[in-house]
């Protein structure tokens, strides 16, 4: 770890904390008896605020998760820092990838 | 057994104030020079300097002068020591602090307006004793440390024990030190050009002392086997108040600081008797010499605790109130079972500094080309006794010295001499006598010491029990010289060294015996009971001793009142009638 | 009948074992105590450390029914489950023999934190004033009293498990040093705290913090270097 | 033989540095799976729709209600550990473990109240 990558991981925890309040409100909301796929891609539809909310989220989690991972991939494994750095930037371009593939899907019309 | 051998320049003895300061000047001395440092423990973990609680006597503060603490270092002292070796201590002192602060980083507790703080310590005319909090050893000694470690150029022997001083084939001057490498049980001979001695004395052949466990006395030992003069031999100083903890603990003897007195707190006997009224008009807040004397002939009458010493009793000052304001010392004593705020603690006097030493120079040359000396191996700065606060003011003033002058020295005396090797091979022989011996009870024998010591050569002294000790060192040692250690793993064997350790206090014992039967009055920490008076103070003498090829040959020699004598002072009329 | 503790050692070097020991009871005894006993009257070869006797120079350490400790200030009642010791030699550190470690990786990572004043003033300059009341000299005061023991760094398990982690002593005395502000080196210093290995390695375990003899915060100095470094990162102050 | 000896862990803030960590890897490992299932959702609603109608299973539930428990120990937890690195210490940091284990449990506990 060095301050670069410390930083951008307690930025990212810091920034998902509202944002993941807000997201569990949601899976509360939406975890109603009789939810239906229909209803979740009613309000996500063509909404360029929830596309914004996720788009961000989704960022923050991969670069968060990924630097996360690579520490414990040093500690854990007998991985070296250049292979553990390479795969957890493997793991945050796999996040980011299928993370926006997940958006789109939810938001575009 | 093979010996590893290693070239140095400078070969400095110990990781104390002294030995640290001396590495630091060396270096910025002499550029190209090749400096080794050895020591008996981890470096800078080990000796006394970083025991210091109390703090370090220094004239900073514009009321204060040199010559006011000149005087109360020769009054302390009982008129005894060398003057322009106390004189050099007391200037240079100034500057140490200041280095201390400026460039080594020491960061002393200062008063509410920022200045440098100096506390009252006994014995002293004016509050010049700088500290942080009360672990001042602490603090300077790790921040030497750490400057010694940030500087490769400097050879680190940890864990190396010096067992010799090897002279040139000539026998003119010093060649080398013989070591033993602690971890591996190997021996290693370097081989030097200047040799700093500064292993710290450590009075620890008493059955009460507080010095750290790694100090025995070997570098004095060692100097006394090469022919070096010593004095002030009888000169051992001990503190009123060690922890008594019982036998086989290790934990006995630890100091229980002077602030406990001074804050008022009671001394009282067996009987429960708050006896110090019986002694001194001061009670508990005399000097240290004269409570350590009340409570060893309350010892001797009898009149003691359940493990044979007083009491110290500090609760009716409010446990509360005691906690808040000796938080480290009362932790202490919880740590190990003992209610210091609320209870009573039992206490002994211990031995705690030895004022004896190598006779040296003000610019720590020694009798022997080659070879300096500084800190408590050192000796003439303190006379009859030391001021708490003089000693890690002598270990840093004087270290710092010879690594300035030891550089200087080389320069002109070049090249490593032909070093004498019949001598070191016996040396070598020497330090492996106990496997050659039938192991046998060392504990006992130990023990013995140590009793011996407390009981004869201790706090107060008289002629029947000093002859009585100079025969029964002479058994111990012939019975330690029988006594062996079982031959097997040389490796990081502190049964060896416990025996080595033995050694080295039995032949000092022997010398501190026989200084002590010389001195027939009563000097500050010296006490004899058939002399009581302190003597004609004009015609003042100290005690040398050498070993000679037959035997150990003592003198009484003069001192020379070059700065001040006796019932004069330095300080002028204003200052005195403060 | 003396009553009796049954004591087990750490014997030998890295692949050495556990041996057990009767040692008798005493009223006042530490841990250290038992260990000499047993050196004095059972092995003589057994190999440990210490010096000062009383919690001042963090030679004697020794992991004790687990916990890394300073044994010379450590009363056996304290710790004795059921009468029974362990002691182990401190861990994350090369064992010598028995129960001394060697502390040399402890104190090169002192220095590779900087852990060294850098004087900006001589010995013939007065002494600088400082009131005790300021915030740095507050903090630099607070973190200051370590007596090298090495217990939380055998306690610290991202020592363990990241062999470059300078750990929580070394950090702590970099801390101490931020806020001196008589030190001229502390651009080096940041530098050095920020980089791998460095404070940012630190994942809050808080046993250093917990287990401190002398009751040292290092998860607190750690954390000021954090901060401090962002600071400074953000500033453009740090190379990268 | 080795000389390992590891109670040192035995302490809650230990604990709450591994309950940390392994809740990280467990939504390190679920986030990929999570957006999978999302994604189906591209082109029409079918496949989600299914999707959603199987975690009606109880067992899917009882999976759910382990997840909102994972974020929420990671974020409660995470928390306490931007509060130690950002401010000024305070103590009574196992207290704050606790309260934020205990909290995740209580949350997850209704969440799982509310699917049944
Ligand atoms: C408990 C206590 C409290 C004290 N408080 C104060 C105080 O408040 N103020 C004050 O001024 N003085 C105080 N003193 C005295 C002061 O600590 C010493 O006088 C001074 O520190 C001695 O410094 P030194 O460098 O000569 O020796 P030390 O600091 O004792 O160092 C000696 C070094 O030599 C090493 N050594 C020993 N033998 C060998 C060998 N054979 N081979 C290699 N190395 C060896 C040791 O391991 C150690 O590293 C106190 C002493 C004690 C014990
Ligand atoms: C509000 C939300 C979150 C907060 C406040 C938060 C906080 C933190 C913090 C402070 C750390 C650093 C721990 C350390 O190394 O000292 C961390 C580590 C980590 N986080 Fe998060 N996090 C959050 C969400 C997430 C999410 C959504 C994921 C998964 C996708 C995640 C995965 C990880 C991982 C894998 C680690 C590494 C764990 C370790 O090294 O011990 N975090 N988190
Ligand atoms: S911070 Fe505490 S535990 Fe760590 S080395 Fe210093 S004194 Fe020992
Ligand atoms: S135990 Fe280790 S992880 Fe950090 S808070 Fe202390 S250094
Ligand atoms: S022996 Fe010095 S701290 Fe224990």
């Amino acid at each position: 770890m060095n301050v670069r990558l410390y930083l951008w991981q307690r930025m990212t925890a810091a920034a998902m904390v509202p944002l993941l309040i807000v997201h569990l409100a949601v899976i509360f909301y939406a975890t109603r008896q009789d939810l239906t796929a229909a209803d979740i891609l009613s309000r996500t539809r063509g909404s360029v605020a929830w596309a914004l909310f996720y788009g961000v989220f989704v960022a923050a989690a991969a670069i968060h998760a990924s630097i996360g991972v690579r520490n414990i991939l040093v500690e854990w494994t007998p991985m070296r820092h250049r292979t553990a750095e390479i795969a957890s930037i493997g793991f945050a371009i796999l996040l980011g990838v299928l993370g926006l593939r997940a958006i789109a899907a939810v938001v575009l019309p | 057994m093979t010996i590893e051998r290693l070239r140095t320049d400078i070969l400095i003895l110990g990781s104390g104030g002294a030995g640290l300061f001396a590495a630091l000047h060396a270096q910025r001395a002499g550029q190209d020079l090749d400096i080794t440092l050895a020591t008996k423990g981890l470096l800078g973990k080990c000796g006394c300097t970083r025991m210091v609680q109390g703090g370090y006597n220094v004239a900073l503060n514009p009321g204060d002068s040199v010559e006011r603490h000149f005087m109360d270092t020769i009054e302390g002292g009982k008129w005894l020591p060398n003057q322009e070796l106390a004189w050099t201590l007391v200037s240079k002192a100034v500057e140490r602090v200041r280095e201390l602060e400026n460039e080594i980083g020491c960061f002393f507790d200062r008063n509410p307006d920022g200045t440098l703080h100096g506390k009252a310590f006994a014995g002293q005319t004016f509050d010049r004793t700088v500290h942080k909090g009360d672990l001042t050893g602490i603090e300077i000694i790790n921040r030497l440390m750490e400057q010694v470690w940030a500087r490769p150029g400097v050879r680190k022997l940890e864990e190396h024990r010096a067992l010799a001083l090897i002279p040139s084939r000539d026998g003119t001057a010093i060649a080398g030190v013989l070591f033993v490498d602690i971890r591996k049980g190997t021996f290693r001979f370097v081989e030097a050009r200047a040799v700093l001695l500064a292993t710290g004395g450590g009075p620890t052949m008493y059955r009460y002392h507080t010095p750290s466990g790694d100090k025995s006395m070997d570098g004095i030992a060692m100097a006394l086997r090469a022919g070096l003069p010593l004095r002030d031999m009888e000169m051992v100083q001990f503190h009123p108040t060690g922890l008594l903890a019982g036998p086989e603990t290790r934990m006995t003897g630890t100091v229980l600081e002077e602030g406990l007195r001074g804050a008022g707190g009671h001394l009282l006997n067996g009987d429960m008797h708050r006896f110090m009224g019986d002694y001194d008009p001061k009670l508990e807040r005399a000097t240290r010499d004269v409570v350590s004397r009340g409570i060893y002939a309350e010892m001797k009458a009898g009149r003691t605790s359940p493990n044979g010493g007083v009491y110290i009793k500090m609760s009716h000052l409010g446990p509360k109130d005691v906690a808040k304001k000796f938080k480290g010392m009362v932790d202490r004593c919880r740590d190990c079972g003992f209610d210091l705020a609320g209870g009573l603690v039992e206490v002994v006097p211990t031995a705690h500094y030895f004022m004896g030493g190598l006779v040296c120079n003000a610019d720590t040359s020694t009798a022997m080309p080659g070879l300096f000396v500084a800190g408590e191996d050192a000796s003439g700065m303190h006379g009859a006794n030391r001021l708490g606060g003089n000693g890690v003011a002598n270990s840093t003033v004087f270290g710092g010295i010879a690594g300035d002058m030891m550089p200087a020295w080389l320069v002109r005396n070049p090249g490593h001499r032909t070093v004498n090797e019949e001598v070191l091979q016996a040396e070598v022989d020497r330090a492996q006598h106990p496997f050659r011996k039938k192991p046998g009870d060392l504990n006992t024998l130990r023990e013995k010491l140590l009793d011996l010591m407390w009981e004869d050569v201790g706090v107060t002294r008289d002629e029947a029990g000093l002859d009585r000790a100079l025969t029964g060192l002479e058994n111990i040692e012939a019975e330690l010289l029988s006594t062996g250690i079982p031959d097997g793993d040389k490796a990081f064997n502190l049964t060896w060294h416990d025996w080595l350790n033995l050694r080295s206090q039995c032949e000092t014992s022997r010398v501190i015996a026989l200084a002590a039967k010389q001195r027939r009055n009563s000097r500050g920490a010296h006490f004899r009971t058939d002399y009581p008076e302190p003597g004609d103070l004009a015609t003042s003498c100290f005690t040398m001793v050498r070993q000679t090829a037959d035997g150990l040959k003592i003198t009484d020699e003069p001192v020379r009142f070059t700065h001040v004598k006796p019932g004069e002072t330095l300080l002028g009329v204003k200052d005195a009638a403060e | 009948m003396q009553s009796e503790m049954s004591v087990s050692l750490w014997r030998g070097g890295e692949d050495g074992a556990y041996v057990t020991y009767k040692v008798p009871e005493r009223a006042n005894q530490t841990v250290l105590d038992v260990v000499t006993w047993i050196q004095r009257n059972v092995d003589s070869t057994l190999s440990y450390r210490f010096a000062c006797r009383v919690g001042m120079c963090g030679s004697c350490a020794m992991v004790v029914n687990g916990r890394p400790r300073w044994t010379c200030r450590t009363h056996v009642s304290k710790v004795a489950k059921n009468g029974a010791l362990q002691i182990g030699p401190l861990q994350n550190m090369p064992i010598i023999k028995d129960l001394a470690t060697d502390m040399k990786p402890f104190f090169e990572k002192w220095q590779s934190a900087k852990g060294v004043f850098e004087p900006s003033k001589t010995r013939h300059d007065p002494i600088e004033e400082i009131r005790p009341d300021t915030p740095e000299r507050v903090a630099a005061d607070a973190a200051v009293e370590c007596i090298n023991c090495g217990v939380c760094y055998s306690a610290c398990d991202t020592v363990r498990w990241n062999g470059d982690y300078m750990g929580p002593a070394a950090l702590n005395r970099a801390w101490s040093l931020v806020n001196d502000v008589r030190d001229s080196g502390q651009a080096e210093r940041l530098q050095a705290v920020a980089s791998g290995g460095g404070c940012h390695s630190c994942h809050s375990h808080q046993t250093c913090q917990q287990f401190c003899p002398q009751s040292l915060n290092p998860t607190a100095a750690i954390a000021g270097l954090k901060r401090r470094t962002v600071q400074a990162y953000l500033k453009g102050d740090l190379k990268k | 033989m080795t000389a390992l000896l590891l109670n040192h862990r035995r302490n809650i803030l230990w604990f709450a540095a591994m309950v940390h960590r392994l809740s990280g890897i467990g939504l390190a490992a679920f986030l990929p799976l999570h957006f999978l299932v999302l994604g189906m959702a591209i082109g029409n609603g079918e496949n989600l729709e299914g999707f959603l109608r199987w975690t009606d299973a109880p067992l899917v539930k009882f999976a759910e209600t382990g997840l909102v428990f994972l974020l929420l120990v990671h974020m409660l937890g995470g928390l306490r550990l931007l509060l130690v690195e950002n401010f000024s210490w305070r103590d009574g940091q196992k207290l704050m473990a606790l309260a934020a284990t205990v909290m995740s449990a209580l949350v997850a506990f209704a969440f799982l109240i509310r699917v049944f």
